[in-house]
């Protein structure tokens, strides 16, 4: 053996033989992240059953192998390579915090396979061997601070936890704001799974905000959003857009503490398209009638079917060859149509405000119209400029 | 002499199943059990903290992280053509930080993954051992030390990483850390370095030192009484043990390729201390190869059971700690006695005997 | 002048709450020795049941709902209790006379419990609605104290005395602590060290089921809830002096307090690492704790 | 004859109750000196003060004419020749009684020392002969943990021994011996009382009018007389807070 | 009151004791002598249910005792002053001694402590509220005394119970000794270096040996040669 780790890149010798093609399931099925990232492995299995009772991907039936990223990255680069040097699956569909992706993205690099990201991320980053299926900051975070411009106010109060994302969020509203007027009062950050929220919301309160833009991830928003409402803070007051809080979150929340609050997505379980109507059916009846779906759950969801439609387009599971059909494909998703976008890999998406209802569902106040084209380096907005591209 | 042989035994099969396994394994595999080589290195430096001197350290990831950290560093700024690694860029710094530009000589790095582990070890340990903190009061303490270095590193993401840590190497000394001769070349020098080290902790505790360190675990007070000063010691063997953690670190980055401050965190921590406990914490090479026989377990059950993995590995540990006090180690030691007491049969001990007549 | 006021109230809340979380350690770790990782479980299986009594009031008694998270308190107590004596007959027996093994095999209960809990109840949070009497909060001199906060001190009050009183004023308590000090000698006295033993560890683990109960009104539900909370529980309990009730509630307070303030006036990260460098230090000062005390005997 | 060590005035406070009220006392070399008194005379505590166990509240320890031992650590009261043997048996209980003797053993202690440490002929020798003395030598091999209470203690005499002190404390040394034991005990102080001092604590008149050279007695914190043991028996005061009437 | 025949037991593989035999009456105090390590204490751990026997019986009060636990034992009516006295360090003098009455039925537990006892041991009223950790090794050793008798056993297990007691106490001690046994038929095996202690308060004795019973008797009848041979002295 020579040359550079499994050079005899995971895709060739993975497909051929027999009637079935290997792909990996990488997400944390144990740890803090399993809340979020069990469901996507859900979703992924339900497309890759829907696919294998309609005949297969090339006439090739799906065999998913799963993992466990167990929420610690070096974790997910061991399962990751372990997924494409000794199963030699033909993709892997896997992650949900950016330092997951970080962690996968050498070793996809190195081997040559191929990665669907379904979460919404901080963007500055395009790599050759990633499809990001999830929003990138020109698909939520930036449109979001328009509408709350001009709906909500100027004053901003920035919360997030202590990580990559929230932190790169935030560099970006920031400038946005200076460049739209806007401003942020203050920024805080809290480690993750932090739960006591009565500081902050403290600081909230002598700040006086006019919304609060929330980035915190996971289970701090549970504490965040139940001390916020015992503070005798309403969405009335001050409302707090969230940009990690899906209908899966406001089942662990309570629709009650929500209620009225919004968040930034491109997909609600009550997107009202075809496509949603079946998908949202199928899911419940596949996982129960209390489950729900959720935009991340959605974007998986879909990251199996542009898989699928890219390998029919090159007629092949290469990897090289996958990557090369892959721009300019479309798919009717529960969201509505979204387009692979050759370049960087991201795909078109249409941007959706939502409220919260009573019934723990959103109600959509804005969206997009059309499908926004994924810029991950903000070239396109003259204030990013003095963003690092 | 007998019993001299047979450690000799023991070490000689584990290190020549060791030798010859790359050729028995796929690449991947082979990569995992340099891996686990390095948590040998770990165990071993905990076994000689933990198990004979009888301080319980829930903070060995942290030296662990930091030597591993500090060759990230080097490997990270071979791997930045710009001079400035990427995620400095994505927060805005243009300048590399005063403290990486040491790491760009790798000589510095390996002997700071060692040195810095080993010296803030000592500093804890001079400070805590000479207030005389004992028992859980130090074992606390090295979980609040976890807590603020965890803390430290996710918050200080713009020379440290953040929570994704650093990862994306591609060379070593210009060499690519892919090819599978660097890959070979570096398991060797794993199981090398487990020997020297076993070899090294094993040869402590057979001499004057080694039964102070026990002495140490059983009454470090009596020992006052007896003219010794334990702090010396006890900062000693921390230190020894920290720097083992921060060169595993060192070999750990140069096979995985990413180190996060996950790696550092309470659970790995504690992690480490059940890998010795499983092998046996009074065994040098039960607790090495504890961390490697635990760590292919692990490995196993998750690729097996990915949805239940945990409940196995729980119920292992838990089989392991509740009927193997002493480890595997322990198990081999009992196995031996019942062969040895057939021939003996039961010892009538004429007490009383032995005394002054 | 409010803010400081509020803020001390805040501090005070936390305290209560870290307290409430340790205070069944202070007996499964402080009295009997066992360095239980799985009480982050114990506190997970109490907001577990308060969820299930929830969904069960939900379904059957509508109109009783109010009432439920009363009923919560003791229902999760006993069920957190009960597992607690299985765990005790099973597996902890075995280990007092290892403390540090109880770490590691008490791990291994954690990791088991946390899984079974993602199987039951599935891995996504799952939500307690707080009673309607428990919304919102106490306005008083512009100040808003809320209801729940309130609720939670007063129960942590409760607990402590109640706590106290099982410690320090009954046979039950004094024969608890003969058998942790001196296993041997006190069964040749007469006590029977295994209903001691399953009595002492049920009770801690039914505090701990009390925790979690108390936690549904303030933050999330899921399989790794305790996880949060474990490191802290351990630190206060330490920092109290092991073993050392009054020592126990002034750490929690302490601790609560001082990490209020420092993240008021700085961040929770900055907060989070200057209170365990603090606690760093104050062992330094006091190396058995606030209310540890020398003993005669040699080692 | 000089003193080995005086204390003077010395006193000693737990939180409240005065174990100590000021004791004056000096040891002359070369003696066997036996401190009786009632139980909780303040005897362990004097030595626990010696020792540095205990640190005292006010008054001073001198060493040999020179050296306040009140202000130096633990280890170098050792150092200084200052050796303790304990009410209750404590040795190292996983290590075994060559190796408790190997450790005690008078020797640089220091961190480096040790780690250089290599076991001579000579010390096997020394460690040897003393084994025999005290009646271990064929449990020699075995971990401490399983010698009587009786055989610890003979281990813990000979760990001091070896130690090779100038100032040897022995609190109730012979508690738990039988009467042969006894007998060996009582010889050996007089043996090593030729190269070194002894400071006894001990209740058993017996045994203190056999091997006395002098005789301290402490109650309630203070020295209340002294003398030869014949003296000390006649002392009025001594019978009624200590011997009792008929003993 | 307690019989031992043909008793076999040690630690582990390790046997100590061999084909010992003993007899405690109703209200005697019997001696118990040998030199150090011959396995005294052994016995006394063995008859109070903490190490198991590998052969032979142990019967109290005409019933066989088989895997009885301690406490079991205790609440029958044993009580036991180990060696090296277990005190409850952390716990007061007071909590120490209502301990004691643990062996008691629970009507019998009330909060005070009999005068009686602080007659006996006038020391422990001045230390009741002290930590039992505190008091002094000879104060510790009345306490543990003190413990044993407040439990109004039937058999009074003593390992070397006089060790570290002053001398005008340990006089006091044989006297209630001898007291209670005469008053109360309370029957004491007594475990004890001192030949005229023994002499002085028990009346029957038994000389272990190397694990085995070499000789016994009545006390005044005590001879020469077996202390000599056995007991060296
Ligand atoms: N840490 C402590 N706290 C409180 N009181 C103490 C402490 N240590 C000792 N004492 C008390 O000080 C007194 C002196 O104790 P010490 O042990 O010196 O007596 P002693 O003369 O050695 O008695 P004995 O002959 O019984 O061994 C006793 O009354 C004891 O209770
Ligand atoms: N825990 C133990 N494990 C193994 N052997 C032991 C243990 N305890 C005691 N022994 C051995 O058992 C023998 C008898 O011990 P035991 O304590 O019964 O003696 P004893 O007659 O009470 O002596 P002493 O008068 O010194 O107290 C001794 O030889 C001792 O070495
Ligand atoms: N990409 C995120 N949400 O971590
Ligand atoms: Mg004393
Ligand atoms: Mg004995």
């Amino acid at each position: 053996e020579t040359a550079t780790e499994g050079t005899e890149s995971a895709s060739k010798a993975a497909v051929s033989d027999g009637d079935s093609v290997k792909v990996g399931i990488l997400h944390s099925l144990s740890g803090t992240m399993a809340i979020s990232e069990v469901s996507l492995r859900d979703a992924e299995q339900m497309a890759i059953d829907e696919i294998n009772a309609d005949g297969g991907v090339l006439g090739k039936q799906i065999e998913p192998v799963i993992e466990d990223g167990a929420s610690d990255w070096p974790t997910y680069a061991e399962k990751a390579r372990k997924l494409l040097q000794e199963d030699k699956v033909a993709t892997i569909f896997g992650g949900w915090t950016s330092a997951s992706r970080k962690a996968m993205l050498p070793v996809v690099e190195q081997n040559k396979g191929l990665l669907w990201y379904p979460v919404q991320y901080e963007g500055m980053e395009a790599s050759p061997n990633i499809f990001y299926t999830g929003a990138t900051t020109n698909q939520q975070i930036v449109p979001a601070v328009d509408w709350l411009l001009e709906n909500e106010g100027i004053k901003f109060f920035l919360i997030g936890s202590d990580y990559v994302f929230p932190r790169t969020a935030n560099q970006i509203i920031n400038a946005q704001l200076k460049a739209k007027g806007g401003k942020a009062v203050a920024e805080e950050y809290t480690p993750m799974g932090h739960t006591d929220y009565n500081t902050v919301i403290s600081k909230i309160k002598s700040s006086k905000p006019d919304v609060i833009f929330n980035t915190l991830n996971g289970d701090s928003n549970v504490a965040f959003f139940k001390q916020l409402k015992d503070a005798g803070i309403t969405a009335e007051d001050i409302p707090v857009l969230s940009v990690s809080v899906a209908e899966e979150e406001i089942r662990g929340i309570g629709t009650d503490v929500l209620e009225g609050h919004y968040a930034a997505w491109n997909y609600y379980q009550t997107t009202d398209t075809p496509e949603n109507k079946s998908f949202v059916d199928n899911y419940k009846k596949k996982y129960g009638e209390d489950r729900v779906t959720a935009d991340p759950i959605e974007a998986a969801y879909t990251a199996v079917y542009l898989w699928k439609a890219a390998v029919e387009k090159a007629g092949s599971f290469e990897v090289d060859k996958v990557k090369a059909a892959a721009g300019g494909i479309e798919f009717k998703a529960p969201s509505g149509v979204v387009k692979v976008d050759g370049e960087n890999q991201h795909i078109y998406k249409t941007v959706r405000i939502g409220q919260v209802q009573g019934d723990g569902q959103f109600k959509e106040v804005w969206n997009s119209g059309e499908a926004v084209k994924p810029d991950p380096y903000l070239k396109t907005y003259d204030w990013a400029s003095g963003l690092k591209k | 002499m007998i019993k001299k042989y047979r450690q000799g035994a023991y070490y000689g099969i584990f290190f020549l199943f060791l030798s010859v396994a790359p050729f028995f394994l796929t690449d991947f595999r082979a990569g995992l059990l340099a891996k686990f080589l390095c948590y040998g290195i770990i165990a071993v430096g905990i076994s000689l903290l933990w198990g004979y001197t009888g301080i319980l350290s829930l903070g060995h990831g942290v030296f662990f992280g930091l030597g591993a950290y500090c060759m990230a560093m080097y490997l990270k700024l071979e791997a930045s053509p710009s001079g400035i690694p990427d995620f400095m860029e994505w927060n805005g710094i243009t300048e590399l930080p005063f403290i990486w530009t040491m790491f760009k000589n790798p000589v510095f790095a390996i002997a700071a993954a060692v040195l810095v582990p080993s010296l803030i070890a000592a500093f804890i340990g001079y400070v805590t051992f000479k207030n005389r903190i004992k028992g859980v009061f130090f074992s606390i303490i090295s979980q609040a030390v976890v807590v603020v270095t965890v803390t430290l590193f996710i918050g200080a993401q713009q020379i440290t990483g953040g929570t994704s840590g650093l990862t994306n190497f591609f060379t070593v000394f210009q060499v690519p850390l892919t090819d599978s001769g660097t890959k070979t070349i570096l398991y060797y020098v794993t199981v090398f370095t487990l020997f020297l080290i076993m070899a090294l902790s094993f040869g402590l505790t057979k001499t004057r030192f080694g039964k102070i360190l026990i002495a140490i675990r059983d009454g470090e007070n009596r020992l006052r009484f007896l003219g010794y000063n334990p702090t010396g010691y006890k900062v000693f063997i921390y230190a020894l043990s920290a720097a083992f953690a921060g060169l595993a670190g060192v070999l750990f980055v140069l096979q995985v390729g990413i180190i996060s401050p996950e790696m550092m965190g309470i659970i790995p921590s504690v992690e480490m201390v059940l890998w010795a406990a499983i092998g046996g914490r009074f065994s040098i090479l039960g607790a090495a190869a504890g961390a490697i026989l635990t760590n292919s377990a692990k490995s196993y059950l998750s690729e097996s059971y990915p949805e239940f993995w945990t409940i196995f590995l729980g119920a292992l540990f838990l089989v392991v700690v509740l009927y193997l006090p002493n480890g595997l180690a322990g198990l081999v030691e009992k196995v031996k006695l019942r062969f040895a007491k057939k021939e003996k049969k039961e010892e009538v001990k004429h007490a009383g005997d032995s005394l002054v007549s | 002048m409010s803010v400081i006021l509020m803020q001390l109230f805040n501090g005070i809340s936390l305290g209560s709450i870290l307290l409430l979380v340790a205070l069944g350690l202070a007996i499964t770790f402080g009295q009997m020795n066992i360095i239980n990782m799985a009480h982050g479980e114990f506190i997970m299986i109490g907001a577990y049941t308060t969820y299930v009594l929830q969904q069960v009031f939900q379904q059957q008694f509508p109109d009783a709902f109010g009432t439920y998270f009363l009923l919560a308190i003791p229902v999760a107590f006993l069920v957190a209790a009960f597992i607690g004596l299985l765990m005790e007959k099973t597996i902890v027996k075995f280990l007092y006379e290892r403390p540090s093994d109880s770490l590691l095999a008490t791990w291994g209960v954690s990791l088991i419990l946390q899984q079974t809990a993602r199987s039951i109840f599935g891995a996504p949070n799952v939500a307690v609605a707080a009673p309607e009497w428990l919304n919102g909060g106490l306005s008083l001199a512009g100040m808003t104290f809320p209801y729940k906060r309130l609720f939670i001190l007063g129960l942590v009050l409760l607990s402590v005395l109640f706590l106290f009183i099982y410690l320090y004023r009954t046979n039950s308590g004094r024969r608890m602590k003969a058998v942790t000090m001196n296993r041997e000698m006190a069964s040749c006295l007469g006590v029977s060290t295994r209903k001691v033993d399953s009595t002492a560890f049920a009770i801690g683990s039914g505090l701990a089921g009390i925790a979690g109960c108390s936690l549904t009104l303030l933050g999330s539900i899921g399989p790794t809830l305790g996880t949060a909370y474990i490191v802290d529980a351990f630190m206060i309990v330490v920092l109290g002096g092991v073993g050392k009730l009054k020592g126990t509630i002034l750490a929690g307070v302490m601790l609560g307090i001082f990490s209020t303030f420092v993240e008021f006036s700085t961040s929770a990260t900055i907060a989070k690492m200057i209170v365990f460098a603090v606690i760093i230090l104050f062992l330094q000062w006091k190396p058995t704790g606030f209310a540890g005390v020398r003993v005669r005997a040699l080692d | 004859m000089q003193e080995i060590l005086s204390c003077r005035n010395v006193m000693v406070d737990f939180s409240g109750f005065k174990a100590l009220q000021g004791v004056n006392l000096d040891v002359k070399k070369g003696e066997i000196l036996f401190l009786i008194g009632p139980n909780g005379a303040g005897k362990t505590t004097l030595l626990d003060v010696i020792c540095k166990k205990t640190k005292l509240t006010a008054g001073t320890v001198l060493f040999d004419g020179k050296i306040s031992l009140e202000k130096l650590p633990e280890y170098k009261i050792v150092h200084e020749g200052v050796v303790r043997k304990f009410q209750a048996p404590s040795i190292f209980i996983h290590l075994t009684p060559f190796e408790n003797l190997e450790i005690a053993m008078k020797q640089k202690k220091g961190l480096f020392s040790i780690l250089l440490a290599k076991m001579s002929r000579l010390e096997k020798e020394k460690i040897d002969s003393l084994l025999n003395k005290i009646g271990l030598f064929d449990v020699r091999n075995e971990t401490a943990s399983s010698l009587s209470h009786g055989q610890k203690q003979w281990l813990e005499i000979g760990m001091q021994l070896i130690q090779e002190p100038k100032l040897l404390l022995l609190d109730e040394p012979i508690a738990g011996m039988s009467g042969l034991e006894r007998t060996k005990t009582g010889e050996l102080m007089q043996e090593i009382s030729q190269i070194c001092t002894v400071l006894v604590v001990e209740h058993d008149m017996d045994f203190v009018r056999k091997y006395s050279t002098r005789v301290i007695v402490m109650h309630e914190g203070k020295v209340l007389s002294e003398g030869t043991m014949q003296e000390i028996q006649e002392n009025e005061e001594v019978k009624n807070v200590y011997l009792g009437r008929s003993g | 009151m307690l019989s031992v025949s043909d008793l076999k037991a040690g630690y582990h593989e390790t046997m100590i004791l061999q084909n010992v035999h003993i007899n405690v009456p109703e209200g005697k105090i019997v001696g118990l002598l040998g030199r150090n390590g011959v396995g005294k204490t052994t016995l006394l751990k063995v008859i109070m249910g903490l190490l198991p026997t590998k052969q032979g019986t142990v019967s109290f009060k005409g019933t066989k005792w088989e895997k009885e636990r301690p406490e079991h034992r205790a609440g029958m009516g044993i009580a036991y002053v180990p060696q090296g006295r277990e005190i409850f360090s952390d716990l007061s003098v007071k909590e120490n001694l209502l301990l004691g009455k643990e062996a008691l039925p629970k009507s019998q537990r009330s909060k005070n402590i009999p005068e009686e006892i602080f007659k006996w041991f006038p020391v422990l009223k001045e230390m009741i509220g002290r930590k039992g950790g505190d008091l002094s090794g000879g104060q510790q050793q009345q306490l543990a005394i003190a413990r044993a008798l407040i439990s109004n056993p039937r058999l009074l297990l003593l390992d070397e119970p006089m060790e570290g007691i002053q001398p005008s106490v340990v006089q006091l001690i044989q006297n209630v000794l001898v007291k209670i046994s005469k008053e109360k038929g309370i029957s004491i095996l007594l475990v004890e270096h001192k030949l005229d202690v023994i002499l002085s308060c028990a009346e029957e004795f038994y000389i272990l040996d190397k694990g085995r019973m070499v000789a016994t008797g009545r006390c005044d009848e005590i001879n020469a040669e077996d202390l000599h041979s056995h007991l060296a002295v």
